[in-house]
């Protein structure tokens, strides 16, 4: 480099060299605007189609420049977590800064390459722009700032949590997940976007954004006062929920590159659940319960989830609830019908703990029709709810099947259940374990009973032989993958598309179980209509065959008058929306009107509670 | 080492001095946490005695919590080439009276800067600082508004319209039935 | 209230008068207003008025979440922002302890050099104009304007990069972009004899800035100036060898260094600084490709992003002189409170006011200009 | 009303023309109006950093005749370069009135609009057309030169068709502007310019030039004292 | 009678052709600017366009009768000098003035200009108007003295004769180059432009006596501006370059002429106001009492 001294007095002559610049071509760039760089923030394109309007890019925007508009012709898709929201820019606070486009879970909003927009004074709507496909004006030009995997902001791994191996777990009814750290827990929490698409989800609109904010800020006592407002059964929805609220997670969605895991919301409230303690819980539940007794007196029949959450609800607003339960135990079939290894006892007794503690009584070993009739609630209650969900399984009614050795295995887990304080031995059972069972479907209630039959297996005979088999493809298995995934490593074989033909008996004993290959499982009208090829014929050895396909109420408590009095559909109660039957004063509730799954009944509880309160506020 | 030599004489002089705590950062920062009483006795020997000449800024936090200001004096050696904060606390007063502390524009001459933006922004009144009169907000007559206690944006919303659109677009999306769903007031953080 | 600008106030007996310098004047830099108290062509007193493009930086900054805040900190400097994105991720990395990849900090080195560059290249032009020659503000601004597209190539944008992000950088640079910046110092090369003959050796100029707005060393130190002016006043002080921050340690450069303190002197450092950076380029060129490794360690959920308690007071060397941040953490989502010590907030004000007095009306602009004062950093 | 005292308004263009040949000529006078415009180089905002290159060599302006001019009395265009804050827009005001007509505003970036990002801020304006009538906005934050440009191209079409007349609306709706100014700087505030003094002199005024908050300004309106001054040779 | 018809239709196109001239002048001013600069330039009837603009203005600002008049003398100044220029085939009244009047009349625009500026009260405009009448005493030492010289040189103080004489013997730029020089330092600081460029300085007082100046009034100073090209080339060719025997000749000198100034003012900074007054009365005023000596 030329050193120039500060005493250099410079020369008169030398600026007139730069009169050169007559011969030297000017650098001016044509009129009209240039091709913009290949990574430039220019005016906003969005893909309707990818987009989920989980308005995850209007909470990370600076400037407060996104409006979620609803676009009612979209999808709208709570259960899928798909929402008809799209983002709307506002181009007169936005400052591209992209930090929507790198917080996007889906990567639907990008930046395109366009940057000019003129408008007259008057025209400033235009300024207000709904991102599309096509860019600003209607014509693409290229992307610009796209989502790519070093600006992505979001975390997208999950964060591994603790559980027992399955050599560990497999002759145990231990629970098999160890539940978060309090470190891991805010981790965790910090992965959310706060987009809400969970509580859509939710059959009972949990307000897991509230709470999984509430556990990131550390506050878990928050985070429970949330839990209550929707869900009494935390404990236990905690471990055993189907989780749609996973499945719905923004941070679920498919179509990125890196590969996405939502949050692990259920454990969350598990942890949450378990970091608070009990009598604190009792005192957060009742924050919101009213002093002033309404007068009213309401019956609940079963004392499951749906019962004691509508129960909850109303003892909440005041009212006398009276539950009756025809077993022991409160709980219905997450006592009965969920094995101890997903969910422990003593914490579905926190739970009905808190329920009772808020005044709620529940007398046991009570059966209405036997030992109370339903003409006596009626007579004594200004309501009764009827929420004794689904007790009997259902039967394939293939030849053979009627065989005392061919269990139903909501009747099985229910026996299992009933001894359950010390079920780590088998020999309170009051059935003898199998060498070898075969069980029928592909659902949870199909894992839980192979896989608690399994553990008495491992325990009893130290070897597992054990085989589900249902009629769907493996990938459409109702269960959850992880059950299927945790069975597997317990040793259970699963035989996906078998159609089970007949249980074959000899001297009196089960010897087999024939299947047939399934085809198809639906006609082409979407019905159930199995076809089987029946050349490829399997016989399993078994000495136990266990059906769970499915399973149905019963409802001989009714009587006959009031049978007769109720409308029917297709075999089953008639039930209005809120849970209303056709008889003024009875609700129905719960797994008997929805079908079995814990959230869905406690959503139902809430719902005719809502109902029974909304009925009697009309009354008054 | 010149530098090593100054910062082991200033180490050895700040720990005789029971009053004040010294934590050293790095090789390069040092903070020391000073009463309000003792800190321009602190800077005027940082200055005179072990080369801090240059005073980087003065900076303020506010504590309501604390009913204190925090106030950080950032001061550089050249020759020791390190960064002496020192903080000191003192009262804070409601938004109407101010604070009052003394200026060190005696020490340090950019210090009549920095105590000015201060006065303006939180209201701490420099005695015997040269320039207490406002500056940057001559046209603003709220409080100190770097005050935690002033919310701008309560006071933007009271003070300011903002833009109402109504585009094509979202007309015909109200006829279907659709709209505006989330304004992005709703959802901040 | 009568709005004070375009109204003259008259002293009565007395052959003082009042003039203002801006807001709107061309020999004002940027949207601020100086106020000469003036007695013929003589300057008896100046004082600053600020103020004009205060938008309460510090305040909104508490009012957003640690990575919003990245959008608005380059505004705080707008001819030269990159140290600003920088040096507020440097605090939030301080406090947190996050380990910057070496390669993000490679590229960071990259972009405050380049970005050192465009702002010297800017302050010639406008130096000049104030003195009358226009033509070396159109060189300096179009030379500058490549310098820009580079950035717009690495960055996206361009003149607010939003680049840096705390724990790195939020992309890798593209391919070819070295190939393109070594064209980019090739061409700089070419025009510094046009530059020298047009602006640093020209007789007139030369004499117009000689012996102007001097500031001698004493004064200097006394007033708290940094950067180039102190260097004009010969002291080598440089944050960037000083007061080491990413890998400047390992990058070879001088600090240039003139004694005068005048108008000359500074527009002489920031022309030696501005092939000093060329330099460093060169080097970084050459070193970039072996350095291997990712451009970013990742941060959590922006969204949910509590930063450790703490505090933390970084400074990096922008063109203009040392610019600080002080940021101090309550543990939460939002920064508590940000200090900004605008590198020009000493000379754009007291300095100024300080100078002007004595000079002549048709050096205030010069001297303005030759300190290179940047009133938004000043205003916030 | 009380006059203010030092800037009188001279009666030129106040009659209606009624010479047939006046068409062509006010078509002449539009075609150079759009062809020839002054830019007061009034850096509000950040945007301003972007104009040096647009009239620069790179993007060089002047192609389209647009040169900057440095006081106001020149100048046509008036570019807000993004957000203005409350100290800046009563200069911005008062630079405003004092262009001669017909004059132009063009709002550059997302803070003319709706606040941009210091919508937050309580020292910004932010809608800037409830206090000046703007004839064109430029989406940007800032735009680039070439969006500059092409902003600049649209006021010169807005011009030749007759489009460009945002400045009669000062006159004619100067009440609800300067209500909007009154209620940002306080009742007392006041500009040296005699807006309804030149909006009658001009035949401009409608109902809504005067009303209310301009009954406010009459009750303290001052005239500007003229000002004496000396300077030594 | 056909002469005085002659004299009037000259007297009246001789200030148009000026203006024309002038107009061409500023855009060639405008275009080298752009090409120094690296970019493209205004368009070709970017000139007209500015003037007819500025004419066009709807509301004016007038700071009072003595303001309006002084504008007047200021254009009305230049038009007066047009016809004491002598152009090819048209004299007008040069024979009649001379370069004495010529030199006189060269001096009511600044003053128009001063007497007009004052009534703005604007300090910037107060000052400009110092500077340039400081200007003006620095460029007219030399100028007179050039002015002297010549005279004394050709014996004549009438341009027509002048041109007469450079016609048949040769240019005054051999015969007396040392005055030709001073003469050119003398024109740079009549043009106004670098490094003489101290009254306007936009930087320094926001272009001084213009900074008041709004539609029409503004208008006035461009079409000033285009005269007072046009007189400097002209007198410059005339004197030192032999005026033009014809059209084209002529135009080529005087666009020269014009255009070594505007060149060299683009790569200068502005000297400070004593400096140029230095320098003014130092190297020209000194070239020009050699130049002087010679001739004598």
């Amino acid at each position: 480099m030329k050193k120039i001294k500060y005493d250099d007095l410079g020369s008169v002559l030398n600026p007139l060299k730069n009169l050169q610049f007559f011969a030297r071509k000017p650098v001016t760039e044509p009129l009209g605007p240039r091709p913009a760089a290949e990574i430039y923030r220019g005016f906003h394109l969005n893909d309707m189609e990818k987009c989920i309007g989980c308005s995850t890019c209007q909470k990370i925007c600076d400037n407060a420049a996104i409006t979620m508009v609803k676009i009612p012709h979209l999808k709208e898709d709570p259960v899928n977590g798909i929402r008809n929201l799209r983002p709307a820019i506002d181009y007169g606070r936005c400052c591209w800064c992209a930090l929507c486009v790198d917080i996007c879970p889906v990567g639907a909003i990008e930046l395109s390459r366009e940057y000019v927009h003129t408008c007259n004074g008057d025209e400033v709507d235009s300024y207000f722009v709904l991102p599309q496909e096509k860019g600003m004006h209607g014509t693409f030009e290229e992307k610009g700032w796209t989502k790519t995997e070093t600006n992505d902001l979001l975390d997208r791994k999950r964060l591994p949590m603790g559980e027992m191996t399955p050599d560990e777990r497999g002759d145990n009814f231990d629970e098999i997940v160890n539940g978060f750290t309090p470190e891991q827990a805010i981790l965790e929490a910090s992965r959310c976007v706060q987009c809400g698409m969970c509580h859509d989800s939710c059959p009972t609109h949990m307000h897991a954004p509230e709470y999984i904010r509430a556990i990131w800020k550390g506050n878990v006592e928050e985070a429970v006062e949330w839990m209550y407002e929707s869900n009494p059964f935390s404990h236990v929805c905690g471990r055993v929920c189907t989780h749609r609220c996973e499945s719905a997670c923004s941070l679920n969605q498919a179509g990125l590159p890196q590969g996405s895991e939502p949050i692990a919301i259920r454990w969350l409230k598990r942890y949450a659940m378990d970091a608070v303690p009990h009598e604190r819980i009792k005192e957060i539940a009742a924050r919101k319960k009213t002093d002033q007794k309404t007068g009213q007196k309401i019956a609940v029949i079963g004392a499951g989830p749906a019962g004691l959450t509508a129960a909850f609800d109303l003892v909440k607003q005041g009212h006398e609830v009276q539950v009756y339960e025809a077993l022991a135990k409160a709980g219905g079939m997450t006592r009965y019908g969920i094995p101890y290894y997903r969910l422990p006892d003593d914490m579905l007794d926190r739970d009905v703990d808190v329920i009772v503690s808020m005044g709620v009584s529940i007398q046991y070993n009570i059966r209405i029709g036997k030992d109370i009739s339903m003409e006596q609630l009626h007579k004594d209650y200004d309501a009764v709810i009827l929420a004794i969900g689904l007790q009997s399984g259902r039967s394939t009614r293939i030849p053979g099947s009627e065989h005392e050795d061919v269990h139903s295995a909501v009747e099985l887990l229910r026996r299992i259940g009933s001894v359950r304080d010390d079920m780590n031995t088998a020999e309170d059972l009051d059935f003898k374990v199998p060498h070898s069972a075969v069980v029928i479907g592909g659902g949870n209630v199909a894992m839980d009973i192979g896989r608690s039959l399994a553990r008495y297996q491992k325990q009893q005979y130290n070897q597992v032989n054990m085989t589900i088999t249902a009629i769907d493809a493996l990938e459409n298995f109702p269960a959850d993958d992880v059950e299927i995934k945790e069975s597997l490593e317990e040793g259970i074989t699963i035989i996906p598309s078998r159609g089970p033909q007949e249980v074959v008996l000899e001297n009196g004993k089960i010897k087999a179980l024939k299947t047939w290959r399934v085809e198809s499982v639906f006609d082409a009208d979407g019905r159930f209509a199995p076809q089987y090829d029946e050349s490829d014929e399997q016989l399993y050895d078994v000495e136990m065959v266990v059906e769970a396909i499915g399973q149905m109420a019963e409802m001989e408590l009714l009587g006959e008058q009031l049978t007769e009095q109720l409308e029917w559909q297709r075999g089953r109660l008639k039930v209005a929306e809120d849970g209303a039957t056709s008889v003024d004063w009875l609700w129905s509730a719960g797994d008997c009107v929805n079908g079995p799954d814990v959230v869905h009944a406690v959503a139902d509880g809430h719902r005719v509670a809502e109902s029974i309160n909304k009925a009697f506020s009309v009354q008054r | 080492m010149k530098c090593d030599e100054i910062n082991a004489w200033l180490d050895a002089l700040l720990s005789e001095i029971n009053e004040i705590e010294v934590t050293r950062k790095s090789e390069r920062r040092v903070r020391v946490d000073v009463p309000a009483s003792s800190l321009p006795a602190l800077l005027e020997l940082l200055k005179g005695k072990a080369s801090y000449v240059h005073l980087s800024a003065i900076s303020c936090v506010d504590w309501p919590g604390d009913e204190e200001f925090e106030l950080v004096y950032h001061c550089w050696s050249y020759e020791a080439k390190s960064l002496l904060s020192a903080h000191t606390r003192i009262p804070r007063n409601s938004a109407e009276e101010f604070a009052h502390y003394v200026s060190v524009y005696d020490i340090y001459k950019p210090a009549a800067f920095f105590e000015r933006d201060i006065y303006e922004m939180f209201g701490v009144y420099f005695e015997s600082s040269p320039y207490m009169e406002k500056f940057i907000l001559t046209e603003w007559n709220g409080p100190p508004p770097m005050r935690k206690d002033f919310d701008a944006e309560a006071y933007v919303n009271d003070t300011f319209n903002w833009a109402d659109y109504h585009p094509q677009w979202l007309q015909d999306i109200e006829e279907e039935g659709g709209g505006i769903a989330i304004r992005p007031e709703d959802i901040r953080l | 209230m009568r709005p004070e600008n375009y109204q003259v106030v008259s002293l009565p007996n007395s052959d003082e008068y009042e003039l203002f310098i801006g807001p709107n004047h061309p020999g004002i830099e940027g949207n601020y207003a100086f106020k000469l108290k003036l007695d013929g062509d003589r300057v008896i007193s100046g004082k600053a008025d600020a103020g004009y493009l205060h938008r309460g930086f510090e305040k909104l900054m508490e009012g957003r979440l640690w990575i919003q805040n990245l959008a608005i900190v380059p505004r705080i400097c707008v001819p030269d922002p990159v140290p600003m994105e920088v040096v507020y991720s440097l605090t939030v990395e301080d406090i947190e302890k996050t380990e910057v990849p070496l390669r993000a900090q490679w590229i960071r080195v990259m972009q405050l050099e380049l970005s050192r560059i465009a702002s010297h290249l800017f302050t010639f032009g406008g130096h000049a104009a104030t003195t009358g020659m226009y033509t070396p503000s159109y060189w300096g601004v179009a030379d500058r304007d490549l310098a820009l597209d580079l950035f717009e190539e690495l960055t996206g944008g361009r003149v607010y990069h939003i680049y840096n992000i705390p724990g790195g950088v939020r992309r890798d640079i593209p391919n070819g972009f070295l190939d393109r910046l070594s064209d980019y110092l090739d061409y700089l090369q070419t025009r510094q004899n046009d530059y020298d003959n047009l602006l640093f050796t020209n007789q007139v100029f030369v004499k117009r800035a000689r012996d102007i707005g001097v500031l001698n060393q004493e004064q200097a130190l006394e007033w708290g100036v940094t950067g180039p002016n102190l260097r004009a006043t010969g002291l080598a002080f440089d944050v960037r060898r000083d007061d080491p921050y990413l890998i400047y340690e390992q990058l070879d450069f001088d600090i240039p260094v003139q004694s005068a303190g005048d108008c000359l002197s500074r527009i002489l450092v920031r022309r030696d600084e501005l092939f000093q950076s060329v330099r460093i380029l060169r080097q970084i060129i050459k070193h970039l490709p072996s350095v291997k490794g990712p451009v970013r360690s990742p941060i959590p959920n922006p969204l949910a992003w509590n930063v450790a308690k703490g505090e933390s007071y970084c400074r990096v060397e922008s063109s203009k002189g040392e610019l600080a941040y002080y940021t101090v953490s309550d543990g939460g989502d939002k920064p508590y409170r940000v200090h900004v010590r605008g590198a020009s907030s000493m000379h754009a004000v007291q300095v100024l006011e300080n100078m002007s007095v004595g000079q002549r009306i048709e050096d205030v602009a010069q001297i303005m200009f030759s300190l290179d004062a940047c009133p938004p950093e000043v205003d916030r | 009303m009380s006059k203010i005292g030092n800037i009188p308004v001279n009666a030129q263009n106040g009659k209606k023309r009624t010479n047939p040949l006046a068409g062509v000529f006010d078509e002449l006078v539009q075609f150079c109006q759009s062809r020839s415009m002054f830019m007061l180089h009034y850096c509000t905002g950040c945007g301003a950093i972007e104009l040096p290159p647009a009239m620069t060599s790179r993007f060089d302006m002047e192609r389209l005749g647009i040169q900057p001019m440095v006081t106001p009395r020149q100048a046509d265009i008036l570019l807000i370069t993004g957000y203005v804050s409350v100290k800046t827009l009563k200069r911005v005001i008062l630079t405003y009135e004092q262009m001669q007509s017909p004059k132009y505003v063009i709002g550059i970036c997302s803070c003319t609009v709706n606040g941009g990002m210091y919508w937050q801020s309580y020292a910004t304006a932010k809608v800037l057309n409830e206090y000046l009538p703007v004839d064109v906005y430029i989406a940007g934050c800032m735009p680039r030169p070439e969006a500059v440009i092409e902003g600049l191209r649209r006021l010169m079409g807005n011009i030749e068709n007759g489009k460009g007349i945002a400045w009669k609306d000062y006159f004619q709706r100067y009440d609800h502007y300067l209500g909007n100014q009154q209620h940002l700087f306080g009742n007392d505030w006041q500009t040296p310019t005699d807006i309804i003094g030149e909006a009658r002199h001009y035949g401009l005024e409608t109902e809504q030039t005067c009303g209310e908050h301009s009954r406010i300004l009459e009750q303290h309106q001052q005239p500007l004292e003229p000002y004496k001054m000396r300077i030594k040779l | 009678m056909t002469s005085v018809t002659e004299l009037l239709a000259e007297l009246l196109l001789m200030p148009f052709i000026a203006f024309v001239v002038g107009l061409a002048m500023v855009l060639m001013y405008r275009k080298i600017a752009a090409r120094l600069q690296r970019r493209i330039g205004p368009p070709l009837l970017q000139p007209i366009y500015d003037i007819v603009k500025l004419y066009g203005k709807e509301t004016q600002i007038s700071h009072g009768l003595i303001h309006d008049i002084g504008l007047v003398m200021a254009v009305g100044g230049y038009v007066a000098a047009e016809i004491f220029l002598p152009v090819p085939g048209m004299d007008g009244i040069a024979d009649k003035g001379g370069i004495i009047t010529l030199s006189y009349v060269l001096m009511v625009p600044s003053l128009g200009l001063a007497l007009g500026v004052g009534q703005c009260a604007n300090p910037n405009g107060s000052i400009g108007i110092s500077r340039a009448l400081t200007a003006m005493l620095a460029y007219d030492i030399p100028f007179i003295i050039v002015v002297f010289g010549v005279a004394t040189h050709y014996q004549s103080t009438s341009l027509v004769g002048m041109i007469e004489y450079q016609q048949i013997h040769q240019w005054g730029i051999f015969e007396m180059p040392l005055l030709a020089v001073a003469g050119l330092f003398a024109l740079q600081g009549m043009m106004g432009k670098q490094p003489f460029e101290i009254y306007v300085a936009p930087a320094e007082i926001a272009t001084g006596p213009m900074v008041e100046m709004s539609g029409k009034y503004m208008g006035g100073l461009f079409v000033m501006q285009t005269f007072q090209l046009y007189t400097a080339g002209v007198l410059y060719t005339s004197l030192f370059l032999g005026g033009g025997a014809n059209w084209f000749e002529f135009l080529v000198k005087i666009f020269i002429v014009v255009a070594i100034p505007m060149s060299v003012a683009l790569v200068f900074p502005r000297y400070r106001t004593e400096d140029m007054v230095r320098i003014m009365w130092k190297w020209p005023v000194m070239v020009a009492l050699i130049g002087i000596a010679f001739v004598l």
